[in-house]
């Protein structure tokens, strides 16, 4: 089927970016989950391929078309890598050389992600906030009691074939949970930061409640409190940017939260980061518990029947 | 001194190439879906391994080589549990190996060894 | 040393992705996307090298868990794909 | 001559693999598999646009003149997690609409909208 080839496509992608740097990082954590998902929705709905494509040779002519016009526009844009590109004219220059000296991180990405273009950054946060309670009202089941015992016993059964990775995965999650952590508060000095400590520590949870069950999983990481911390998240950036006002400066403008600007560049960058990763994390885990959540049931349910 | 782990390193860069070749030779020529998880099990930890050595040997900063022993423990203990766990999905819904005319090179070998 | 290593690796890498498309059953695709993970592995930390900006290396070890769990997560759930999953309950449980 | 133009020709051809297979397929989720591509295009795009020749990743470091632009780099990572969280949104309406209409290709959800109103 289309998933083995769909994860390798993504994953090359992804290496033919690599000459830039942080973006992989977040590409190549993106790519495992969203493979996952993909996958999970493929079981939860049909394998077979029995689909009739409609009109392809009108679908091929229209694609052609558009991609002839698209390769002439290409013809007027700056070549591969050249410095002097509009691009590189405008305000990147003042981001590289002036913000050591008004903010003071060393990775101008964290840099330019936490304090030049907070705003956007904020918005992206509230539409994955907004995503997480999309997916919540969509796929949240009320489970029935009756079916949770006929669950645990599918998940028991499933356990038995699972034990040498269960073991490892044992000894393996600590260390996803502290390399989470450790890229968290390094997003300063090299490349990482909220969004990929969020979705590497919430890969960790995902992948214990794939090994031990959800039920499981659920009894150690609850679920309102998961989705308290998305709320807790998208609040704390938030009020950042409400406390700097009060301070009498703009919205997200962190030079009024310290005496000393830097000091006060390097707080609100610490916060924003810290709001982002929960929010990433809780969100992540939010979708993944309802995929399979909704999975089991539907399982249950057609063992009930039968 | 120097020359000394210059050498060695590069000795261990062509092993580790020399082996992720093979394993990837393998993975394209052999017949069935087990005996291809055999070339790729077996060679591909000690490749890794190879090559992360050698690259430790040429950069001795001590950050650097923290995380390449980093990479190289996840690579041991991830490797072998993947294969491991893959082979066992495999045989476990009814793929069965290529038994008939070559003889015994199918066995569910989950490289465990490396 | 290091772009002998590189180009043998881009190689295998271009082996596995053929394997990949080519593979007849589903657990080849799956052998070659965990080999290609692991060759992604040490590219990048020999892009890093040959650069000279060793910061690459973090995202290797990002690669390498990410990979494993990909690769396990689609084990896991190919389990409800394949034709007949024998479920039978066995006597003896851990604690869960 | 146009040579140095390679970047953009690899986006629109992945670019339009993934429109095609948008709207060739009728299956819903090999739908959500085109958006992907097309929007992986689209980051390609993006971080192609951001490097500058003999440049490295914008950390700053000793006796480094010149880094790849950083802004592109912020967008684009800001958009894939943004991405995954919309993708799972999509894949949960398709799951939605598998348990109300019992299958997921375009026409026969079609055929039942029609024979029900």
């Amino acid at each position: 089927m289309l998933s083995g080839i769909y994860g390798l496509l993504s994953a090359s992608f992804f290496v033919a970016m690599d000459a830039v740097d942080v973006a992989f990082t977040e590409a190549s954590v993106g790519a495992g989950i969203s493979t996952l998902l993909m996958f999970l929705a493929i079981t939860m709905t049909e394998r077979r391929d029995h689909s009739v494509r409609h009109k392809p040779w009108l679908a091929l002519i229209v694609v052609v078309v558009t991609g002839a016009l698209l390769i002439y526009g290409t013809l007027d844009m700056p070549y591969f890598g050249s410095a002097d590109a509009p691009i590189h004219v405008h305000v990147a220059p003042r981001y590289i050389n002036d913000s050591m000296q008004e903010i003071g991180v060393i990775n101008l990405v964290t840099s330019v992600l936490g304090s030049y273009r907070a705003f956007d950054t904020f918005g992206e946060v509230v539409v994955i906030f907004t995503a997480g309670v999309g997916v919540l009202a969509l796929l949240s089941v009320s489970r029935r009691p009756e079916n949770d015992a006929k669950i645990d016993a599918l998940n028991v059964s499933m356990h038995e074939q699972h034990l040498i990775l269960r073991i490892v995965i044992k000894i393996l999650i600590p260390f996803i949970l502290l390399f989470a952590l450790y890229v968290q508060f390094h997003g300063d000095y090299g490349p990482g930061g909220g969004f990929q400590a969020g979705v590497i520590f919430a890969a960790a949870v995902i992948l214990y409640s794939m090994l031990f069950g959800l039920s499981t999983a659920r009894r150690v990481i609850n679920q309102p409190l998961t989705q308290f911390i998305a709320a807790l998240g998208v609040l704390l950036y938030g009020s950042v940017g409400v406390v700097s006002l009060l301070n009498g400066g703009n919205f997200f403008d962190y030079n009024v939260l310290s005496d000393d600007p830097v000091a006060g560049q390097h707080l609100g960058i610490l916060l924003i980061e810290a709001g982002v990763g929960l929010t990433v994390a809780s969100v992540m885990i939010i979708i993944f518990f309802n995929f399979q959540g909704r999975k089991e049931y539907g399982q249950g349910q057609a063992k009930g029947d039968v | 001194m120097g020359t000394v782990v210059e050498i060695s390193s590069g000795f261990f860069l062509l092993v580790g190439a020399f082996l992720s070749v093979s394993g990837g030779v393998g993975v394209m020529r052999f017949p069935d879906f087990y005996s291809r998880m055999h070339a790729v099990g077996v060679t591909d930890t000690l490749a890794a391994s190879m090559i992360l050595i050698g690259l430790m040997l040429q950069m001795p900063e001590s950050l650097v080589v923290v995380k390449l022993i980093l990479i190289l423990l996840l690579t041991l203990f991830i490797n072998p549990t993947a294969s491991h766990a893959l082979a066992k999905a495999a045989l476990h819904n009814n793929l069965a190996p290529l038994l008939d005319k070559s003889g015994d090179n199918n066995a569910g070998d989950d490289s465990s060894n490396s | 040393m290091i772009a002998v290593a590189t180009i043998a690796i881009l190689v295998v890498m271009i082996l596995a992705i053929t394997r990949g498309i080519v593979g007849p059953t589903l657990y080849d695709r799956i052998l070659a996307v965990n080999m290609f993970g692991t060759k992604t592995v040490l590219l990048l930390s020999l892009l890093g090298f040959l650069m000279g900006r060793p910061e690459f290396l973090d995202i290797a070890i990002v690669y390498a868990l990410i990979n494993f769990i990909s690769v396990t997560g689609i084990l896991r759930y190919s389990d409800a794909l394949g034709s007949t999953v024998s479920v039978d309950e066995k006597p003896e449980k851990k604690e869960s | 001559m146009f040579l140095g133009l390679y970047n953009y020709w690899i986006v629109v051809v992945l670019m339009m693999i993934g429109f095609y297979i948008v709207i060739a397929h009728g299956n819903l989720i090999k739908k959500l598999v085109g958006l992907t591509i097309f929007q992986t295009s689209v980051f390609i795009f993006y971080i192609s646009m951001a490097k500058v020749n003999g440049g490295t990743a914008p950390i700053v470091g000793d006796g480094i003149e010149i880094y790849s632009n950083p802004l592109p780099h912020v967008l684009i990572l800001t958009a894939i997690v943004v991405g995954i969280a919309t993708t799972a949104l999509g894949l949960a309406l398709t799951v939605r609409i598998k348990e109300a209409y019992g299958s997921i290709e375009e026409e026969e959800i079609q055929k039942k909208d029609n024979s029900t109103c």
